[in-house]
């Protein structure tokens, strides 16, 4: 049966934690596999995380483990992540989900962590560790410990950041995919691509296929057709009640191509 | 990239009340002292206004107001006998049932108020305000309230009555089927309009025109919300809803409403509704039941609209992406009609 | 099992209930607490039946651990409107025929509330957003959002 | 004549048409009052059934087949008994008649569906034992600690694989996976002229394959129920219901229990759509109730509501007509396939309802139709609004499309061409009254601004029927195609029967107590039809009979037959 602790620090929590116990942020994926009889026995939380945990050093963004999708979308500072947030859950769960959390959410939810794929985000856990890539987590998320926040630069050009989701149903839908990408020009060539999609496999993936091909090049229709073409090496999309793998397969390039002429004509 | 506009349409009847009968419904009414009515019945209110709309058939029928008349439902033990609010059954059986049941407690509250005035209960009629008075001659009046005081202190009556609607139960010939289903049918028809992305096979429906012939609207607003709410799962069902996304493989059947498609608030089309009223002559005040049929002609409107807008025909339901871009590309691209 | 002592700000007035341990927030306001106005949908974050506010932002009772409100202000559709005079967003809906089984109504209107009061006169495309979060399988939404919009263009009582 | 009545879209009231059949000089009809449950509904006070609190209240919870189709070895219940707070495990064995079907209260169609399943699951998602426990979290815990040892069986899933020979048998008392209509054949007809005639001196034929999807009906509110022990030897039973006394009949037929017992409350209910007449929830709650001696509440979640109660059933439609170069549809020919699912519930009947609709809203000189209820190894299906009709009306619409498209004529100029008007004969053999479908169609082609020939934009349903149109065919061609020995018609799809309800009881026709669940089988598992004895009183000893398997089979399957119209009746 469930036990619930309850610390005042990240640092106390995460000295609790073990294979038989789960952290407690958002509760919008935990409190539902609580209901269902489907969580570890013990829960362990914060007496009083905060939604709106956030701090910046020169360019780095460092987004704390309390950090809702609202309190992003009431940081300015966090202002070209705000199309993103913005299409997690509805309302309510925007009140309640953590960015954090997200980065542990499965198929088909993660699309916050998609974006942070594309951002080249790392995760500082709590107490010693070095930061990592957030591939990392992706690798076996049940063999990370606490979190105790993410960071990355922020695009030098915010407009290098483009955000895509599409979903059956509006404005509220999960996904049939989610695109990030993160193009930051030099000299009018794109240099770094990092294009990552969301829903096209068991975690966010980037597109190998779609970075190559506009590595180096501007970012005109011949680089994003070929892009287009090439989106769906590196993706491995499931089949799910909202769409088949084919169908994945079909529109990642559509939709990648949309994408990136909406950020072309920025 | 194009999107292609289409129109679909689609015209439909739909039988009102449970097939082939031989199904009753009861209803008791009775007045307290003040001449207030409590209508009891064991129907059930799932939102389709079931409480509603037989108040106003009861107040109605009796000839008072609509605040002098509550109706309880549904407790089997105040309640008589009724199958159940489906088939558009409810305000077709109940409100008949409703009305025989007023009708017999109206008579009492007449006859009380005819001994009262000291006329003939046959020459008295209601005002629908409160009031009974001699037919021609508002001034020889008494309250309802006063008649129904009188008969239960003075004249020691029940105002009351008891009421039943059965429609037979039909025989059905196994070798033609000869039947008699129900009694009455309603009718629509509906266009659609929907946009169709051809790189990605989704479909948007962007307006529906519809036309709506129910009997009788007992309550505008009541039949609104049907229409209205009904076309809009007639959406759903036509382009998002399937508890087996892989019909017929059982896998991957959604377990909940993120899986579970159904079109939210940022999917709705203007729907342009049009109500006709030609009056069942079984129907309780002409009514027929709006609830059931509303959503029927969307499903094929849809469908047929998006053939008209790219040229695939979708006979499977629902109209997903995918079968829409599969449909597109076996013909090579869409193949705009635009025929109506 | 041990129970966990609540104390908390229901619609403006303090409470004290045990909860059990896991319990959410919807099942403990119903069972514990008494307030009947949230709704079971679903207990997966999917349906919104459940909405509340808690210091002031929405969110789904049967995602939220009933302990994590000690100390915290809890709203529920049972503190719209004072005494015997409704909300008007209550009397929008009244009059909109916005509610048919009545089932998502409490969930809906907590979540009307809440845009309201962060933004009176909001967009079409805002009150849709806002109530995104809310299942209704009768009404086609449309009334909903007709209701929500009278009492943002003031042609709503208040 | 347009009155605005919302601020949204717009609705208008076309008081112009059919105005001298109308009085619109109503008090209270026709006005536009308050819903007189509103002020519940917006202050949340409304009561469902979820909204009565008891002390002491209970939970149950289901442990359910996770196979499509398999029998059961043994249900093992010692472990879930052991786990904290679990007061009472229920198998089959607890229920007193174990098996039942919804439609027996119309005295239609067989008993085929255990309450709690003691032999063999037919469906993922069956109930084998139900669990009862101090809370929900327990009760589900030791759901999932009921062990049943499965021997897994073949199954199938698709209507048409299923009523191929060799197919896996779902249910044994239905052979080939199809209902059995009026003890004579497995599959509804309709008859109506020579469609195979007419479809020779068609100038086209179009042919469709139809297929609708199953649906949730996805109320707000799951269902479920909540029974208490009453007063004076009761029970009260709040519930999410559509159909007050149809669950009220079921509880009493499944408990063996006279329903002055029973106290059921209802009628606020949180959305229903059909889903909530299946009546699976009070029986178990008050059988909770009357071995724990306390308030036991049984609802569904959200995931049993969407995969374990009962859809609208998928339906596929064939459909063939013969069309003339103008437009006139001489022949339309059905052959339907109604997916049930595990169980009959309600489809058999949909059936019916449905090919009492056919052909539509038209008038059509030759109609055929074979409409098979099947059998698959899927949830069984129930009623949903539209129940019936929506499936066949998409297939049929869908189909005047392609007919429009074969003749090259607009798509509402077609349907008013053959649409029905007063006085026409229509397939079911009864006269058409009270159409309006072309007044609908000319009313949405003006306000979306189609052009329609001015012939069809001057008809109407009033005139223009009858006379030929309103005459019964010369010659129907009649067939025997699907017959089926060894029912009798009582049992099956003649509601009520001939002689009527009181003075005919029904005949017992049961399977064996053990059936074997593998085809082929020799022949149907069922006894020989035998006459229905005449005026027989309930009491009354049977007549004398050949022994046989019926008379042998335990008590709980099935000795007691109840219906609304003719009450319980011992076999």
């Amino acid at each position: 049966m469930t036990t619930v602790e309850t610390y005042a620090t990240l640092d106390d929590a995460a000295r609790a934690m073990g294979s038989d116990a789960a952290y407690l942020a958002g509760g919008t994926l935990l409190m539902r596999a609580v209901n269902e009889g489907n969580a570890p026995d013990r829960l362990v939380r914060l007496n009083n995380p905060n939604p709106k945990e956030f701090r910046s050093s020169g360019d780095k963004l460092i987004l704390g483990a309390g950090l809702t999708m609202a309190g992003v979308l009431s940081l300015r500072e966090l202002d070209f992540l705000h199309p993103v947030a913005r299409v997690i859950g509805g309302p309510q769960i925007r009140n309640m989900a953590t960015v954090v959390g997200n980065l542990f959410a499965e198929h088909p939810y993660g699309d916050f962590a998609t974006a942070l794929l594309a951002l080249g985000a790392q995760v500082v856990p709590v107490g010693q560790g070095s930061p990592r890539p957030v591939e990392d987590i992706f690798r076996d998320r049940s063999r990370v410990g606490l979190i105790s926040s993410v960071e990355f630069h922020r695009p030098r050009d915010p407009r290098a950041f483009g955000f895509l989701k599409v979903s059956r149903v509006k404005p509220k839908g999960v996904s049939v995919l989610s695109i990030a990408a993160l193009l930051p020009r030099e000299g009018g060539r794109i240099r770094g691509a990092r294009i990552a999609f969301g829903a096209m496999g068991a975690t966010p993936l980037r597109s190998a296929g779609a970075e190559r091909a506009l590595e180096g090049q501007s970012l005109d229709a011949t680089s994003i057709d070929r892009a287009a073409a090439a989106a769906i090496e590196g993706l491995d999309p499931p089949t799910d009640q909202i769409a088949s793998a084919w169908y994945r397969r079909e529109v990642a390039g559509v939709h990648l191509k949309r994408l990136l002429t909406g950020m072309e004509r920025i | 990239m194009a999107i292609h506009k289409g129109r679909g349409f689609a015209a439909i009847n739909y039988p009102i009340g449970m097939n082939l009968g031989g199904d009753p419904s009861q209803a008791l009414v009775h007045s307290n002292p003040d001449g207030k009515f409590t209508v009891a019945l064991s129907a059930i209110d799932l939102g389709q206004g079931m409480k509603s709309v037989t108040r106003q058939i009861a107040a109605e029928t009796l000839g008072v107001p609509i605040e002098d008349v509550y109706v309880d439902t549904a407790d089997s033990d105040t309640g008589p006998h009724d199958m159940g609010s489906f088939a558009s059954r409810g305000t077709h059986r109940m409100g008949n049932a409703v009305i025989r049941a007023s009708e017999e407690a109206r008579q009492v509250m007449l006859e009380a108020a005819a001994e009262e005035l000291e006329v003939d209960a046959g020459d008295l009629v209601t005002d629908g305000k409160g009031s009974i008075h001699v037919r021609g001659a508002p001034s020889r009046s008494i309250t309802t309230m006063a008649a129904a005081q009188a008969a239960q202190f003075r004249q020691g009556r029940t105002i009351a009555g008891r009421g039943i609607f059965l429609v037979p139960l039909s025989e059905v010939d196994p070798e033609t089927g000869e039947m008699s289903p129900v009694t009455t049918f309603a009718h629509a028809a509906m266009l659609v309009t929907v946009e169709v992305d051809d790189e990605t096979g989704e479909v948007a429906v962007t307006d529906m025109q519809s036309a709506y012939e129910v009997g009788r609207a007992l309550n505008p607003k009541l039949v609104e919300q049907q229409l209205r709410g009904g076309a809009w799962m007639g959406m759903s069902h036509a382009a998002w809803e399937t508890t087996e996304p892989y019909y017929p493989a059982r896998d991957h059947g959604p377990e909940d409403f993120n899986t579970y498609l159904m079109p939210g608030p940022g999917d709705l089309a203007p729907h342009h509704i049009s109500v006709l009223e030609r009056p069942a002559a079984d129907g309780p005040y002409g009514g027929k039941g709006p609830g059931e049929m509303c959503a029927n002609p969307v499903l094929p409107a849809v469908v047929n609209a998006v053939y008209d807008a790219v040229g695939v025909r979708i006979d499977e339901l629902p109209v997903t992406p995918e079968k829409v871009l599969r449909g597109i590309q076996a013909m090579g691209g869409a193949k705009p009609r635009q025929a109506l | 099992m041990a129970r966990t002592p609540v104390t908390f700000n229901l619609n403006g007035s303090p409470k004290a209930a045990f909860a059990n341990p896991g319990q959410n927030l919807l099942d403990f306001l119903r069972r514990d607490v008494g307030d009947l106005t949230p709704k079971f949908g679903c207990g997966q974050g999917t349906c919104g039946a459940c909405t509340v506010t808690i210091n002031g932002q929405t969110q789904l009772a049967c995602l939220v651990l009933a302990e994590a409100v000690n100390g915290q202000d809890v709203r529920t559709a049972g503190g719209l409107g004072q005494g015997a005079t409704l909300d008007p967003l209550q009397e929008s809906f009244m009059d909109h025929f916005a509610a048919q089984c009545g089932y998502c109504t409490p969930g809906m209107l907590v979540s009307a509330r809440a845009l309201l009061d962060q933004n009176p006169r909001p967009t079409r495309d805002e009150v849709i957003e806002a109530i995104s979060g809310n299942l209704c399988r009768c009404t086609g939404y449309e009334p909903i959002i007709t209701a929500i919009l009278a009492v943002a263009e003031g042609r709503e009582r208040a | 004549m347009k009155n605005m009545t919302t601020d949204g879209p717009m609705v208008e009231f076309r008081k112009d048409l059919f105005a001298d059949e109308r009085d619109d000089n109503l008090n209270e009809v026709g006005k536009p009052t308050r819903r007189q449950d509103i002020r519940g509904h917006v202050t949340g006070r409304s009561p469902f059934f979820d909204d009565h609190l008891f002390n002491g209240l209970l939970h149950m919870r289901c442990a359910r087949s996770p196979h499509h189709h398999a029998r059961i070895r043994r249900v093992d219940t010692t472990a879930a008994e052991r786990m904290p707070g679990v007061v009472r495990v229920l198998t089959g064995r607890d229920v007193p008649v174990n098996l039942n079907t919804l439609l027996s209260l119309l005295d239609f169609g067989l008993d085929d569906e255990p309450i709690l399943s003691e032999t063999k699951v037919a469906y993922k998602g069956e109930p084998v034992a139900a669990v009862i426990a101090e809370t929900e979290a327990e009760a589900r815990a030791a759901a999932a600690a009921v062990h049943v040892d499965w021997e897994v069986l073949p199954h199938v899933l698709d209507v048409e694989e299923a009523v191929k020979p060799g197919a896996p048998a779902v249910l044994d008392i239905y052979p080939n996976n199809k209902f059995v209509y009026h003890g004579k054949y497995d599959h509804q007809k309709l008859r109506f002229g020579d469609v195979d005639a007419a479809f020779k001196t068609a100038d086209h034929i179009v042919e469709g394959r139809y297929q609708m999807s199953p649906i949730e009906q996805a109320p707000i509110e799951t269902c479920g129920a909540i029974a208490a022990p009453e007063q004076n030897d009761r029970y009260v039973c709040y519930t999410s219901t559509q159909a007050l006394f149809f669950s009220l009949g079921t509880a009493a037929k499944v408990l063996t229990l006279p329903s002055s017992r029973l106290h059921f409350i209802g009628g606020t209910v949180g959305g229903g759509f059909g889903g909530k007449v299946d009546s699976i929830h009070e029986p178990l709650a008050i059988l909770g109730t009357m071995l724990t001696g306390r308030p036991v509440k049984y609802a569904w979640d959200r995931a049993e509501e969407m995969q374990v109660g009962a859809p609208r059933g998928a339906e596929r439609w064939y459909i063939t007509d013969g069309v003339m170069a103008d437009g006139r549809i001489v022949a339309r020919k059905f052959t339907g396939y109604f997916d049930a699912g595990a169980y009959t519930r309600l489809s058999s009947y949909a059936i019916i309802k449905g090919v009492g609709h056919l052909p539509g809203p038209y008038t059509i000189p030759n109609v055929y139709a074979d409409v098979y209820c099947v059998y698959t190894n899927r949830t069984p299906a129930t009623a949903m609004r539209g129940f019936g009709i929506t499936g066949v009306d998409f297939s049929i619409e869908a189909h005047m499309d392609k007919v429009a498209e074969t003749v090259g004529m607009n798509p509402i100029e077609l349907r008013i061409l053959n649409a029905y008007r007063d006085g026409d004969m229509k397939a079911h053999r009864r006269e058409a009254k009270n159409c309006a479908l072309i007044e609908c169609a000319q009313v949405v082609a003006e306000k979306a601004g189609v052009t329609i020939s001015p012939a069809l934009k001057a008809a109407n349903s009033l005139t223009g029927g009858g006379g030929d149109r309103g005459a019964l065919p010369v010659f129907t061609a009649t067939d025997s195609e699907g017959r089926v020995e060894g029912f009798t018609a009582t049992s099956y799809a003649k509601k009520g029967g001939g002689s009527g309800p009181e003075n005919l009881p029904p005949v017992a026709l049961r399977p064996t107590a053990a059936q074997p669940a593998t085809r082929p089988a020799p022949q149907p598992r069922v006894e020989t039809a035998r006459p229905a004895p005449q005026a027989a009183a309930p009491d009354n000893p049977r007549p004398s009979e050949p022994a046989d398997q019926t008379q042998k089979k335990p008590a709980r399957s099935g000795a007691m037959r109840f219906s609304s119209l003719s009450g319980f009746r011992r076999r």
